[in-house]
């Protein structure tokens, strides 16, 4: 097994790969920006390496440095965890040409499914269903335009290069079909530096779910059944389940057959995950595939009980896959809510400050995989997501109950999160039946607003006995509650700057 | 012990009499009285009749946050002067920087006439974009940043002057 | 479903209770005694009554109070976790008086299963294998002294009421036996009010293996597979893990059923442990059945994926067991250590003081089941079990593996614990080989200490870099390092008291 | 900076020098030079050339409990004074109750004779019994409790006179 690998991530996935290693007893290297100093993934690790600067481009996208210090510190492999340098061919070629793994899968790989257009082409070729659409070079918006018009309304525009949701434009009709083009070329050529994009087919209430597979470099690959991934916000998912829903098992049979013929296409290993657009006829379209552990890891983790982390590590150490698809079976429900520091009453905009104070809830079969302390800044530097939250039982009803429970006890003070908005759509009628699309949000929390009718009586009384706790003034002789002259009227609240 | 706080634009003004774990507090014309105790610091159990509240309240550098019922609200204490009371009601349609972040794009320069909804500016942060849109019908008086600047939140991004309904 | 439970006890299991019944909507009413007053059970649930007195038979064992308060305060069910009053046949019968539901079998199948003599005899005559001994009524010390020298040495001398290992001795020879016999009735006569004692063949190479079962009040019943609990010291279980390192799919198969059978032959509903001793021949015996959640049921649930907390409200409330034995598989391994307040290196003497600081490892699949907190006090009212630390993975090895990783980031401060011992213990070749008896304690750590080199050079550099960062001292200009005048000389260890 | 370390009734004599976060470390004629951080309280990182210690410390009432390793240590800072280096070194055989419990059982009276591993008494604590045994032949001179007491950790059982070997 490898000596010693340095963890290319901050946050609660170096924290997850640390833990992963330490067990293994892999000595791990953590690199860090400025601002992560304090961060968890540095203390736990065994050695640890500041990156200097904390924009992404000067730190944890830096992949000279990245690699000086692995040489330096004489780690064998590299793991990427997921965005920054995870799905960049280049960082995985570098790796390679100076003699230290990347755990991940061939670079090759990696640039043929970073290319939105050819991992489609080659998807189609290997008999895996793709979305119709345009996928071709001619990138004037006149040529686009018309095979738009071809393909039909509603219709997507995307960036070739994308991921997480930017870059993406959906077009209802031929007016703002050009101006929707421009958009999201502009976006992607800010966001990839490429401002190629496709076009496909627009499909009505999608569901968005995807297959966890798991290859060695031998040629033996399973899929480990599917999650659920519908409920997004500006195209990012937010909760995660497995099963899925509607999935049934010959369905499920059907599409991890195809996952497995996806990645065999390309000769896949590592864990990777395959993305499928599902509509309401439970026709299944190839989305996209993603060469890395997924942030919804643990999902599959809990119903399955394979250790993905770890079997990353043992693949890339050229390991052979002892499990086989038939010992794989799924076991109960799990779910996981992502915690991101944003404002859902003010458009999911992230939210920056310090965290004065976090609690975690705890419990069987709650897991808390997380990256933040209290005293952490939240810098714009960095996605905003802070953590997540998984629990799994034996039936979904049972984990929705358990999902209530721990938001509720989920404890973020400093910033604003969306944990409250979080507790609400998980309690949502048409969640709890299943009834989910990824226009969910959209269709059901538009106007969402924590604090529409304002403070609560309870923080009120809250507040008001933390104050008189903590205030110097000593305790005080009641007024009479009949004295007309009392002090005690006339409290209660009004709007600034509203006419008295 | 008087005290107001500030969520949201909105001032609540409250009153709390203490005696030892029992506490007084008035608001709105109601009192309520509660037994309450901080069990670990920043940690309440307050009881209201027969409902336990639980709260988890720290104080920031500026606010006051506060948990109760898996709800985070964050509050200002704040002392009520004549200045505040007349504060001018916000203008509708903000032009202020809703974070901060870079321009990456000016659409209008001083002069233009700009249509209700016409982007104005786009903002970038954390790899989205934000656009900064025309509250009205007007006339751009003047745009206070370049592209490529870095603005904070909160600073007004251009000054435009109203056009008078036909 | 009930409305309101009391949960009456302390500690980890009151929290997992509680936990169990919040998921569930159910309200909680915890007690507590005065020490306990900022325990965690105490805060989280949503109730909470002042027992008073710590001592055990003002407080925890105070039927008359608990029923009182369980009324006062509208509960319509008590449950009463493990020890105190779980096993207690007048509490049970005294909850149905007064039409409060206790969480648990009948009051007669409690009270015939707590005496240690009936419970055989009922067993023998269900066809369950039972150990050979004397369990007859004449008690006195000559009548019991002919009954061992008929069943032969090795034998056992046990009290009826007995539990947790109190009130056992093992007798090797004719000489000691009548005082062992002495020594057991005093011993049980001061722990359970009664010093009746049996006599049994002592079986060599004894493991002791037991199996969860499941029972509705429809007569409907399940077993959960065993859990291994060899590992001891005196006569306590300190590391519990399920599956048995020596269990094949044909033993587990009769010895579940035959558990089954146990459970059937006293109409038993509850959740329940049956404990078999099984010998170096893999022959099983019938020791004794825990008509209660037992300390251990963690593990069990982690490979069952079952929440046997959530079945046993469920149960009670007369709800039909839904879970076929044909559903139930274990998956994975799972391992418990129990962290008690204890000093391994005194014979276990419990240890008492303030928990200055506590830490507990996270991580997938570890789970904490704890009821302490920085600042408690550790008194000796109570049993000096502080938590448990439950991990699972996808096999033996890496459990254990990630046990010595999480023991080893459990920090507690202010009390002598166990936890280094169960890092030693968990890591002999000999547990790790699965060759474990009920006197691998005895037989590998008799004179365990974590000491005997003194304090490590790093403890040693980590205590002078705390004291010179928080003293009050300058930085100082450093001696010249060759100057021999420098009273950096001359420093190092000596014996207090020793000749110089 | 001098500091003695009690632990086990060992004393172990250290001393250090801080030069911003480096910090020099004598001990047994050994300098060792590290580099630290404190990265929360009690929380240590230690940099001993190519090692990480992880270390964490508090400090209760009396004692100081580092954990280091995964193993913890109670110690004592403790001045050296002429009093305790010439401290008697304790008797073979401890006399002293090992736990704050209750007596149950006295086996023995003023000017018995005991035999090397007699029982001369039981303390209950917490469930269990400690049994108190004669740690030579000799002859009881007092029996400082009687049953049903409570005796704490520490307090002595009983005085026992050796008796001369034969």
């Amino acid at each position: 097994m490898f000596e010693k690998v340095l963890i290319a991530n901050r946050g609660e996935i170096a924290v997850r790969i640390i833990k992963a290693c330490q067990e293994m007893s892999i000595k791990t290297v953590a690199v860090y920006s400025n601002v992560d100093k304090k961060a968890p993934h540095v203390q736990l690790a065994d050695e640890s390496i500041s990156l200097g600067d904390p924009t992404p481009i000067e730190s944890y996208l830096n992949i000279l440095k990245i690699i000086e210090f692995a040489q330096d510190a004489g780690a064998d492999a590299i793991h990427p965890g997921y965005g920054f340098l995870a799905e960049n061919p280049d960082f995985a070629q570098a790796c390679k040409s100076k003699d230290i793994k990347f755990i991940g899968p061939n670079p090759d790989v990696i640039s043929l499914m970073g290319d939105k257009i050819a991992a489609k082409k080659t998807m189609e070729k290997a008999g895996v269903p793709v979305i119709p659409g345009y996928h071709g070079k001619n990138q004037d918006n006149t040529s686009l335009v018309k095979e738009g018009m071809k393909i039909g309304f509603p219709l997507l525009v995307k960036a070739a290069a994308g991921g997480g949701g930017k870059g993406i434009r959906i077009v209802h009709n031929e007016d703002v079909l050009e101006e929707s083009i421009e958009g999201a070329k502009r976006e992607s050529k800010s966001s990839f530096g490429n401002d190629t994009v496709f076009l496909e087919k627009y499909i009505e209430k999608p569901r968005h779910i995807e297959f966890q597979i798991l290859a060695d470099e031998h040629g033996n690959i399973i899929h480990l059944f599917e999650r659920e991934c519908s409920v997004q916000r500006r195209h990012q998912k937010i909760i995660e389940e497995t099963p899925s829903p509607i999935i049934n098992p010959e369905l499920r049979e059907k599409m991890g057959n195809t996952a497995i013929k996806a990645a065999k296409a390309v000769n896949y290993y590592n864990a990777g995950t395959v993305e499928f657009m599902v509509d309401g006829e439970l026709n299944f379209f190839f989305m996209e595939m993603n060469t890395r552990l997924q942030v919804e890891h643990p999902i599959t983790e809990m119903t399955t009980g394979i250790d993905l982390a770890k079997w990353q590590l043992k693949i890339a150490n050229g390991m052979k896959l002892t499990l086989k698809q038939n010992d794989i079976f799924q076991r109960g429900h799990a779910i996981e809510c992502r915690i991101y520091a944003e404002n859902p009453s003010k458009g999911f905009l992230p939210s920056i400050g310090t965290i004065e104070k976090v609690e975690f809830p705890t419990g069987p079969n709650i897991r808390n995989d997380t990256g933040i302390f209290a005293g952490m800044e939240i810098t714009p530097y960095y996605d905003p997501m802070l953590s997540k939250i998984v629990v799994s039982s034996e039936n979904r009803e049972e984990s929705i109950n358990k999902m209530i429970w721990a938001l509720s006890k989920y404890v973020v003070l400093g910033v604003t999160t969306n944990i409250s908005f979080l507790q609400k759509v998980i309690s949502h009628k048409e969640f709890r039946k299943g009834n989910i699309t990824t226009h969910f949000i959209d269709n059901y929390f538009k106007d969402w607003a924590i604090s529409k009718e304002g403070l609560p009586i309870t923080a009120i009384i809250a507040l008001a006995v933390y104050d008189s706790i903590h205030s110097r003034t000593q305790e005080i002789v009641r007024y009479k509650e009949s004295d007309p002259h009392s002090p005690w009227k006339h409290v209660g609240r009004w709007r600034i700057g509203a006419e008295e | 012990m008087f005290i107001n706080y500030e969520h949201e634009n909105n001032v609540y003004n409250v009153s709390v009499e203490r005696r030892k774990d029992l506490y007084f507090i008035t608001y709105d014309n109601t009192e309520y009285k509660v037994k309450a105790e901080e069990i670990k610091p920043g940690h309440l159990k307050i009881k209201l009749g027969d409902r336990i509240i639980k709260s988890v309240i720290t104080t920031g550098k500026k606010d006051k946050f506060v948990f109760t019922d898996g709800n985070v609200f964050k509050v200002k204490n704040v002392e009520l002067s004549g200045a505040i009371k007349t504060k001018k009601r916000k203008e509708e349609g903000n032009l202020n920087s809703p974070i901060s972040g870079k321009i990456v794009n000016i659409k209008i320069k001083n002069g233009d006439i700009a249509k209700k909804g016409d982007v104005l500016m786009v903002i970038e942060a954390m790899k989205m974009e934000y656009l900064i849109r025309a509250p009205f019908n007007g006339k751009i008086k003047k745009v206070n940043f370049k592209e490529k600047d870095q603005i904070e939140i909160g600073q007004k991004t251009i000054d435009i002057i109203k056009k008078e309904e036909a």
